[in-house]
């Protein structure tokens, strides 16, 4: 039997490329055990919260010595081929994990508040931040689906995470049937390009492709349309949007703001690097099925926030519609979309998380936030007003934010590619958008001469702790730092995406 | 000094009031009265002796002009406007009579204006309104000329509504500006023209230039700065403002009519003849309805019932001599008309405005009579002003109205001068009417009977009542026809006006008898004629008349305005039997009544304004822009909102819809793929 | 025989599958799914996937399908499902999809659905059991996921501990969050 | 006759239709998630399928993910299942809708 | 100071620092909040003042310029200059900045707020003004909006939530096919050079001759909706009445006076460059949205009930005139549009103070609710006339001035237009004339009586503007002389690129003289 095993042909392992992922699931197994072994000591909780601490920085810190390797000697495929770490993922693996510790600051003072310490939320974290990392450098369909799943179950775990609301539960259900129902269908893909290919590596089925013509292209159209859906899914591209607003609004506020930031990074990247690696000489085909996706998740994300009355639900339907902004950079195919894809979650990743913060910070027992609710808070909780009006406006794409950087990257990455019209779509779509930022921002900044009765009390006490104060400035701090000097982020995206991505 | 440094001191001319303007609208109140009135008519009176100066240095310079540009106004593209000054013996003609008889005006207003609690403002505004005036006239480009012109648009809308309390008066000032400027517009876009034809606004440019102007272009040109003219001169379409200009303090009425605002018609087009000269048909145009106006707005006259309001008709028609004058290119002439006019309609107006003043407020004629037994200096004045309108030789009107009819005649423009004829007879009458009202027959304003507490009819009326006090029935004095007589209010008896009044007057008056020497139709004697001469050089001269001819179309005209005071003498001399019965108004029957309402134009375009204009401009703002446009934009809003809700819909909650959300997206997806993989 | 076998087993796995959507009774739904797997366990068996069918059965048909079983004991929810359909179209529009979708897919695949290159991670063994080399390709290409897979169990294990612990009393916020959509509604100013 | 691989993928593909439908008609969230284990057992058919059609082990191995990330899900999915509606009566998907606008 | 003194940097940075400042002062000190707020605003007066002294009268191009790279992988970058035609907007918007806070008194809730929110609004509208950098120029255009919604929302009348967004989202969707336009060009123009920039210079240098006439229309047409937008023109004016109805009083100067500016502005200084043949091709359009906005906004602004409203439509009005000014293509017209700009902003700016004194003291801008006001208040009343006839274009005013100039301009080329937009000048004195005459004529009523004349404060805020207008309108040759030399050159680049010449009135008058001698 050693014999045998020894003549299995192990893959070559590059511990620096994995090594994020195993110290993200260290950590997460670590207060698995900690929780098993020691049930009942106060220290549990603090100990998870370090250890968890712990592993994203680390993890964090593994992704510098990646990066410079990768920028010097190019990518390291590893993992026989199942893993690809380059610029792209590097980046994509930075969004993860800079989403991640911002959600676990927030979550860290927000499960103390709601009675829901809970070191397994912190683990779940974890494994799906694992989940994501292993999706940002993913280089084999399987691999993503996987990861895919990684990232997702943990997911669904936390939306339902809540046991006493029945929202939370409810956005879990959902979350999870439409999961499940998308990551069949994003496996049947994954089955049907396998078959129409052979492989389903994504460097393999590019050489393939690029070796031979498929003359009965049916199946491998219909298995990336597939895969199209499933990867929509998770970012919340209209059609396949529909539990977006149920779910976030339903989940607990910083599993939202996980959820909204470092899945849509992960996804992204998975949907970007299996139609720019395996398929870009079937862009023909692609390209307008996306342009139609992008199109229609900006126009129903903005109108559709347009008579929300609920804040988080409002800002569910915005990231759908910021979706829709990435996918224009998407659906440009070029190296300037990728860029701006790459620039536009980054900073959609801070400017999101800093809105959730606030709502986080703002939301009642029940964790309801109707916009009522919110009105003259600039009196009551100026810091906490002007932070969210200025994450209001950064989303918006006001000037001088990274919003506004974002999106100019965006446009300018369809105009370059040619797709006016979807420039166009786009922009107006933020007119449209900021119409209900706005609404929220008036709230906030109408005069409250005591006239509203619904204003708690205990909201109105509350008070910004560390961490979610820690949060907000970092997420500001960075909004406005890209807005005004972008040049340092343009390049790091840039020479994250330099070149071809295999 | 030589004359030509002298020349170049012309500024001072109008400097002279606008440093009284400034002066006294900063300081007037606190100079208070009577010395605001002192200043602002010392700095006239300077400005008058500087135009006597002038007019000596003008005659020892060869040519007769002289161009003073003081700075650069701007400068834009070829278009470079200089503010500076044009002497010539037009504007110099101009400037003189209009400081002498502005000065006059302003020393009467100082004791009409008593008591008012704006004094120094009234000065402040008249200075400016003259000083306006002075720059119009003395501009040396049709810029220059403009900025005037508008300046006495400014004034006189400050000046009519100087009493803005009353509702009358304000909306007087604003209707006087208004109609105005409709001319002004003509007057732009004629300058206009001028630039993009001629590359230039100086007159020292642009009137040689004139005649290489194509005829079309000529003819535009001139009938658009004629267009100017009918507004500021009060012809006829435009003249609806003049007769409710009255609403302003007698002064400046006078001002109006003798001479600051009305006349600036007649200069721009003897400034800018060689338009006129340079077109066919334009002087045609000018004659007609100078002609026409002249005729109609006499026959108006006809029946008014208020002392100002028929000299207001009165004015209209005289100018429309003027006018009538300049059409047949008559220019000299109708300068002299002006010059003449000037000294008798100040003098009728201060006269007027006296009798008004020593009655206690009282407009209405018909509550007057025999009012020289209490007044005589004015009484004397007002007549010889009479005669001197109504063409009795030897007054100053026989001899300007008689060149000009004779000019047309000899034009050949019978219609022309049928009209003028025919009006110099109305003249007669309607002027005879007035006298005979005012100051001869019965005394009427003892049997009207009084009714207490009608204090408001007091002129100045309003101004120094306290704030607040209701509005009365009677919020103008001014008497429009139809209306029965006014209650008349009276402590006393009616008293001759202060010297300072009264002396202003007389002063005048003197000058309409006499003015006629300037240009008497002789050999020799047509001072005035000369002294132009070298402006009008251009015009092709007609063949002069032969003295026999002129002498009996002179015996025509001037028999019938002795028709007309005839007649008036035997319908009035004993006044009126009954103050609400007027027997010129009986005997004319329904056409009285077309004559007393203005052929009913102004009260057609009133009610045009206030019916179909104000229901059309509502309709536009209430009905295109807010419901209509802004619907539109609102509509869009609604548009989103609507179909946020149907998003909200479809957002059901139900997750095995989000399902089938997801099996169409496939499905339509795959159709896609479909028609790529096989088409 | 193996066409023989193929028509018997797709019919039977057809009517599971059939059978499982309409049975009423979520237990029979269960029962039937075991059905449907089983078939599918005999056509891996067909496609020299032994051990595919092994597992399938085991882990499959057993494990999971008693996992159902329990919870649907547990939730007593072992009785008669109303048959009617409270979403409009939902049935016809599902029905008339799924049919959309297939025929797009059979349109696609027009008949040549295997067009890619062979044996890329080796060849299948024709005799014999594939164990071995499919245990191979797992331990070496396929190790990153299943690595990860690891993850995953631990990720179930937790998460099913997570939610299935009866700690914390559940708030009912139903009838306040209605309450208060209606008066969001009303303080809503009119905008626009 | 020989059965090819198309059959068995025509198979496979109308069990996943199947399964999609039953999702989409069923009201049970516990049949609904049958109806997904339907589906992902059909993938797996069609793995297999290919695996023998294109002579590769991968197809095969693959098949082993599938039933990983299905139990995963089962075990996850039924928890959720039982945290939600321990306290109600049914399991009806219908019923969940708190969450909608 | 030397030369090379980043002035324009400074005027933009000045009241940014100030608005900095004024957010660390506590709440509590409102005295030291607006002595911030001066100290900022009458140091940028201060730079501009700099600025208009040492700025060379007699050249075209672009002075004090100053160029820092800012995003390196776009292409963007810091570029900032003034000439002819922008020099004067940036004086304007120091002034108005400066005086509106003079006038700004009356508020005192949220002081710090509204001063903030204020400078912040100079800040970027000076950027607009200076910014040569097509990106850079659209980032000031747009976050113009968001201290200004913040102006009228927080601080404005009771529809303030509804103007406020229809404002926003307005210029907003207007804007969102500019910045496509300006990236299209870029992007053509990188497609011919391979070098992505933004730079307006060397995209005017290429536009012309790089872009097909469809394109350069299209182009043209994206960004003339975003320019519509803010002059506004007719048909897309409807936000500028609420906006300016419910600002506060400086924030409806602000509005009126250097805003609306940024749309005609933004026509002078991209769409004529980068677009010549465009623009002359297209002009007809705009002279016909002109004129008609010229009649209409003066048609509709007599109609309307309440004062402020009435101003607000007059803007439509002026603003046709600046628009038609400029799409003449003449020296007179620009030279007209341009000084128009400035002029209406001091005049309307005037009239719009004046209306905040009348709200400062009874609280409603509705005309029927005053009466005989002159009597009462008689420097209000004489300020407010003034105003009105600077407004209505009374020669010696400034704004006779700008408008006799572009219809004179417009004229020369497209004479039926001018000879419409000339009637317009009668229109303005109509619904001036009236609201003047409602709300200062007449008896007083006892509300009127019991109003209060204007104070030293508001004085100190009314008189400069007025006193500079009718300075402008007396001696504008200054002023002429600096912004005539860009105009020219524009001109010269529209000729140089399209086969459209500027008809020589000058040559025509040689030709006549000749004409005549030979006669």
């Amino acid at each position: 039997m050693i014999l045998a095993a020894a003549k299995l042909a192990t893959p070559n392992v590059n511990w620096l490329a994995v090594a994020p992922e195993i110290a993200l699931a260290g950590a997460a197994v670590l207060i698995v055990l900690l929780r098993a072994l020691v049930r009942r000591s106060r220290l549990v909780y603090p100990s998870a919260l370090f250890i968890a601490f712990a592993g994203v920085l680390v993890a964090g810190g593994l992704l510098v010595p990646q990066w410079n390797k990768v920028q010097n000697h190019g990518a390291i495929t590893t993992m026989a081929g199942m893993m690809r770490v380059d610029g792209f993922g590097v980046f994509l693996g930075g969004v993860v994990l800079v989403s991640t510790v911002l959600a676990l600051l927030l979550a860290a003072s927000y499960l103390e508040r709601e009675g829901l310490e809970g070191p397994e939320f912190l683990a779940l974290m974890l494994l799906s931040a694992t989940g994501m990392l292993a999706m940002t450098t993913a280089n084999d369909l399987i691999a993503i689906f996987v990861a895919l799943e990684v990232l997702s179950i943990p997911l669904y775990v936390l939306a339902a995470f809540d046991r006493r609301r029945l929202t939370s539960q409810e956005a879990g259900l959902k979350y999870f049937v439409l999961g499940a129902f998308s990551s069949a269908i994003f496996l049947y893909g994954v089955a049907l390009t396998y078959g129409a290919t052979g492989t389903t590596s994504l460097t393999g089925i590019a050489n393939f492709l690029a070796a031979n013509t498929v003359l009965d292209e049916g199946v491998l159209l219909a298995g990336f349309a597939l895969l199209l859906v499933g990867l929509g899914f998770k970012i919340a591209a209209v059609p396949f949007h529909m539990w977006t607003p149920d779910a976030y609004q339903g989940a607990p506020t910083p599993v939202t703001a996980f959820m909204a930031s470092a899945t849509k990074a992960a996804a992204f990247a998975a949907l970007l690097r299996v139609f720019l690696v395996a398929f870009p000489l079937y862009r023909d085909d692609w390209q307008p099925a996306v342009w139609v996706l992008a199109a229609l998740t900006l126009i129903v994300g903005s109108v559709a926030a347009v008579m929300q009355t609920d804040v988080k639900r409002m800002l569910a339907y915005s990231s759908i519609s910021h979706a829709g902004y990435i996918l224009i950079g998407f659906q440009a195919g070029t190296a300037r979309g990728r860029e701006a894809a790459l620039v536009y979650l980054l900073t959609y990743a801070f400017m999101t998380i800093g809105s959730f913060g606030v709502v986080t910070l703002l939301g009642a027992r029940d964790d309801r936030h109707s916009i009522g609710d919110y009105r003259g808070l600039s009196g009551r909780q100026p810091v906490l007003a002007g932070f969210l009006i200025f994450f209001l406006l950064a989303q918006a794409g006001v000037p001088l934010t990274g919003g506004f950087i974002a999106k100019l990257g965006v446009f300018a990455a369809a105009v370059d590619a040619g797709s006016y019209a979807l420039a166009v779509i786009g922009v107006l779509a933020a007119v449209i958008a900021a119409f209900f930022y706005l609404r929220v921002v008036f709230a906030m900044f109408t005069r409250s001469d005591g006239d509203v009765g619904t204003a708690t009390p205990a909201r109105a006490a509350r008070t910004i702790d560390l961490g979610s104060g820690a949060v907000l400035a970092i997420a500001a701090a960075a909004t406005l730092v890209i807005g005004v000097v972008p040049g340092t982020l343009l390049q790091l995206a840039r020479d994250a995406t330099f070149g071809r991505l295999f | 000094m030589s004359s030509r440094d002298a020349l170049d001191l012309v500024w001072l001319v109008p400097a002279f009031p606008i440093a009284g303007a400034i002066f006294l609208l900063f300081f007037g109140k606190r100079i208070g009265e009577p010395k605001a009135g002192w200043i602002g008519s010392g700095l006239l009176a300077c400005s008058f002796v500087w135009s006597v100066v002038t007019f000596f240095a003008l005659r020892d310079v060869t040519p007769r002009a002289h161009v003073r540009n003081v700075f650069d106004w701007f400068v834009s593209g070829g278009l470079s406007v200089k503010v500076g000054f044009l002497v010539d013996p037009l504007s110099v003609t101009w400037i003189l009579f209009v400081t002498g008889v502005a000065t006059l005006i302003h020393v009467f207003a100082i004791g009409y204006m008593h008591g008012d609690r704006r004094f120094g403002r009234f000065f402040a505004y008249m200075n400016l309104f003259v000083a306006s005036m002075l720059v119009l006239v003395l501009g040396s480009s049709f810029l220059v000329t403009f900025l005037g012109w508008e300046g006495v648009g400014l004034c006189s809308y400050l000046l009519v509504g100087f009493w803005f309390e009353r509702n009358a008066a304000a909306t007087a000032s604003k209707k006087a500006f208004i109609t105005t400027r409709v001319g002004d517009f003509g007057f732009m876009v004629a300058m206009f023209l001028i630039f993009a034809k001629l590359g230039s606004l100086d007159y020292s440019t642009t009137l040689p230039g004139a005649h290489t102007l194509a005829n079309g272009t000529a003819t535009a040109i001139a009938l658009l700065l004629f267009l100017g003219a009918i507004g500021k001169s009060a012809q006829f379409p435009l003249h609806v403002w003049l007769p409710d200009a009255m609403e302003g303090p007698t002064p400046v009425s006078a001002l109006i009519h003798a001479a600051t605002m009305v006349t600036a018609g007649v200069f721009i087009v003897a400034r800018a003849h060689p338009f006129f000269e340079a077109s066919g048909a334009a002087g045609e145009w000018v004659a007609w309805i100078g002609g026409f106006t002249a005729l109609a707005a006499a026959t108006v006259a006809l029946v008014q019932p208020d002392i100002k309001r028929v000299l207001a008709y009165s004015t209209i028609s005289q100018i429309g001599y003027m006018i009538l004058a300049l059409g047949v290119k008559a220019y000299a002439a109708a300068v002299f008309m002006v010059v003449t006019h000037a000294f008798f309609k100040a003098t009728l107006f201060l006269g007027a405005g006296s009798v008004i003043h020593g009655s206690g407020g009282v407009q209405d004629m018909r509550v007057m009579g025999r009012l020289r037994k209490y007044m005589p200096y004015t009484a004397g004045a007002f007549v010889v002003a009479w005669l001197a309108i109504a063409g009795v030789p030897p007054f100053s009107s026989f001899w300007s109205k008689d060149e000009i009819l004779t000019k047309a005649f000899d034009a050949h423009n019978y219609g022309v001068w049928i009209l003028g004829t025919v009006a110099a007879g109305l003249t007669g009458f309607y002027m005879a009417r007035e006298v005979y009202l005012v100051f001869f027959g019965n005394e009427r304003f003892r049997t009207v009977p009084v009714v207490a507490g009608g204090a408001d009819d007091e002129a100045p009326p309003d101004a120094n009542e306290p704030v607040g006090t209701p509005p009365t029935q009677f919020d103008t004095p001014t008497v429009s026809y139809g209306e029965p007589p006014r209650p008349v209010l009276l402590t006393g008896d009616p008293h001759e006006s202060p010297p300072v009044m009264v002396s202003a007057i007389l002063v005048l008056a003197l000058l309409a008898a006499i003015g006629g020497v300037l240009d008497l139709p002789f050999r020799s004697l047509e001072a005035l004629n000369k002294w132009l001469e070298p402006v009008f050089a251009d015009v092709k001269p007609v063949h002069p008349p032969s003295f026999l001819g002129a002498a009996a179309l002179s015996t025509l005209s001037v028999a019938l305005g002795v028709a007309g005071i005839l007649i008036a003498w035997a319908l009035y001399k004993d006044g009126l039997r009954d103050a609400s019965r007027d027997p010129a108004d009986e005997r004319l029957g329904r056409a009285g009544r077309i004559f007393g309402h203005a052929y009913y134009f102004d009260e057609g375009i009133a009610a045009a304004v206030s019916g179909p204009v104000r229901r059309a401009a509502d309709w536009l703002a209430f009905v295109v822009d807010a419901k209509i446009i802004d619907g539109a934009v609102n509509g869009i809003a609604t548009l989103v909102r609507k179909s946020s809700d149907q998003l909200r819909k479809v957002q059901s909650g139900l997750v095995r819809e989000y399902a089938l959300g997801i099996v169409i997206g496939v499905a339509l997806l795959l159709v896609w793929i479909v028609t790529r993989a096989w088409g | 025989m193996t066409a023989v076998v193929f028509f018997v087993f797709a019919a039977i796995a057809l009517a599971g599958a059939v059978g499982v959507v309409l049975a009423r009774n979520p237990v029979h739904s269960a029962l039937l799914l075991v059905v449907c797997l089983v078939s599918v366990a005999v056509f891996f068996l067909q496609e020299q996937a032994q051990l595919l069918a092994a597992v399938q059965i085991i882990v499959y048909a057993s494990a999971i399908v008693v996992l159902f079983l329990f919870v649907i004991m547990l939730l007593g929810i072992d009785r008669q499902e109303q048959w009617a359909e409270p979403i409009r179209f939902q049935r016809p529009a599902a029905i008339t999809l799924g049919v959309v979708i297939l025929a797009e897919i059979f349109l696609l695949s027009g008949g040549t659905w295997a067009t890619g290159a062979h044996s890329t991670r080796g060849a299948l063994e024709r005799s014999g059991g594939n164990i071995k080399p499919v245990a191979q390709v797992l331990f070496t290409d396929f190790l990153w996921p299943f690595e990860l897979t690891a993850a995953l169990l631990v990720i179930a294990v937790v998460g099913a501990v997570v939610l299935a612990r009866r700690s914390g009393q559940p708030v009912e916020f139903a009838d306040e969050l209605e309450a208060q959509a209606a008066t969001d509604e009303r303080d809503e100013e009119p905008v626009a | 006759m020989t059965i090819t691989g198309s059959y068995y993928l025509v198979l496979a593909a109308l069990l996943f239709g199947i399964g999609a439908v039953g999702l989409l008609v069923r009201r049970n969230v516990l049949v609904m998630f049958m109806c997904v284990e339907l589906m992902l057992n059909a993938v797996n058919l069609t793995f297999v399928t290919f695996a023998r059609m294109l002579n590769d082990r991968g197809g095969q191995a693959i098949v082993f993910f599938t039933l990983v990330v299905a139990a995963a899900e089962v075990a996850v999915g039924l928890a959720i299942i039982v945290a939600i509606f321990r306290r109600r009566r049914g399991a009806t998907a219908d019923d969940v809708r708190l969450l909608r606008g | 100071m030397s030369s090379s003194f980043p002035v324009l940097t400074a005027i933009i940075a000045t009241p940014f620092v100030g608005a900095l400042v004024v957010a660390l002062i506590p709440k509590q000190r409102p005295e030291l909040v607006r002595a911030v707020g001066f100290a900022a605003t009458a140091a940028t007066v201060g730079f501009t003042g700099w600025m208009l002294w040492h700025f060379k009268t007699g050249t075209a191009g672009m002075q004090f310029v100053e160029r820092q790279p800012w995003i390196k992988s776009l292409g963007v970058q810091y570029l900032l200059g003034v000439d002819g035609i922008s020099v004067f907007m940036v004086a304007l918007t120091a002034l108005l900045f400066f005086v509106g806070l003079i006038a700004s008194g009356s508020i005192t809730e949220r002081l710090k707020g509204y001063t903030i929110a204020m400078l912040t609004l100079e800040a970027a509208l000076m950027g607009v003004f200076l910014g040569l950098d097509l990106i850079l120029f659209f980032v000031f255009f747009e976050i113009v909006l968001v201290p200004m919604y913040f102006v009228i929302a927080g601080w404005g009348h009771d529809r303030r939530q509804y103007a406020a967004v229809k404002f926003f989202l307005f210029t907003m969707a207007g804007s969102a096919f500019l910045l496509v336009g300006i990236l299209t060009v870029a992007f053509l123009h990188q497609g011919d050079h391979h070098r992505l920039t933004f730079d307006l210079g060397t995209l005017t240098n290429w536009a012309p001759d790089g872009l097909s006439t469809g394109t350069s229309r299209w182009l043209f047409m994206a960004f003339f909706v975003a320019f519509a937008v803010k002059v506004p023109l007719f048909p897309l004016h409807t936000w500028l009445p609420d906006a300016h109805t419910e600002a506060p009083t400086a924030g409806s100067v602000i509005l009126a006076g250097v805003l609306l500016k940024m749309g005609t502005y933004g026509f002078l200084r991209f769409s004529l460059t980068l677009f010549p043949k465009a623009s002359v091709d297209l002009a007809p359009l705009l002279l016909v949205l002109g004129t008609i906005g010229i009649i209409y906004g003066a048609i509709v602004a007599a109609m309307q009930p309440n004062l402020k409203r009435v101003i607000a439509y007059s803007s439509i009005a002026h603003l046709g005139f600046v628009v038609i000014g400029v799409f003449s293509l003449t020296t007179q017209g620009l030279d007209g549009g341009v000084f128009t700009m400035i002029s209406h902003g001091l005049t309307t700016g005037v009239l719009f103070l004046l209306v905040g004194v009348l709200y400062d003291r009874r609280h409603t801008y509705d005309i029927a609710a005053f009466r005989g006001l002159w009597r009462v208040a008689p420097i209000l009343g004489g300020l407010f006339c003034a105003a009105a006839f600077a407004s209505i274009g009374l020669p010696g005013f400034s704004g006779f001035i700008g408008e006799f100039l572009a219809l004179l301009g417009t004229f020369l080329v497209h004479r039926p237009y001018a000879v419409i937009g000339a009637a317009g000048v009668i229109l303005a004195a109509v619904y001036l004339l009236w609201a003047f005459q409602r709300v200062f004529m007449g008896r007083p009523d006892e509300a009127t009586a019991a109003m209060p004349e204007i104070n030293a404060r508001e004085l100190l805020a009314v008189v400069p503007l007025l006193g500079i207008s009718l300075f402008l309108g007396m001696w504008p040759k200054p002023a002429l002389d600096r912004i005539e030399p860009s105009v020219k050159a524009l001109i010269q680049h529209v000729e140089n690129n399209s086969n459209y010449r500027q008809p020589d009135v000058a040559k025509r008058v040689v030709r006549r003289a000749i004409a005549g001698v030979h006669k």
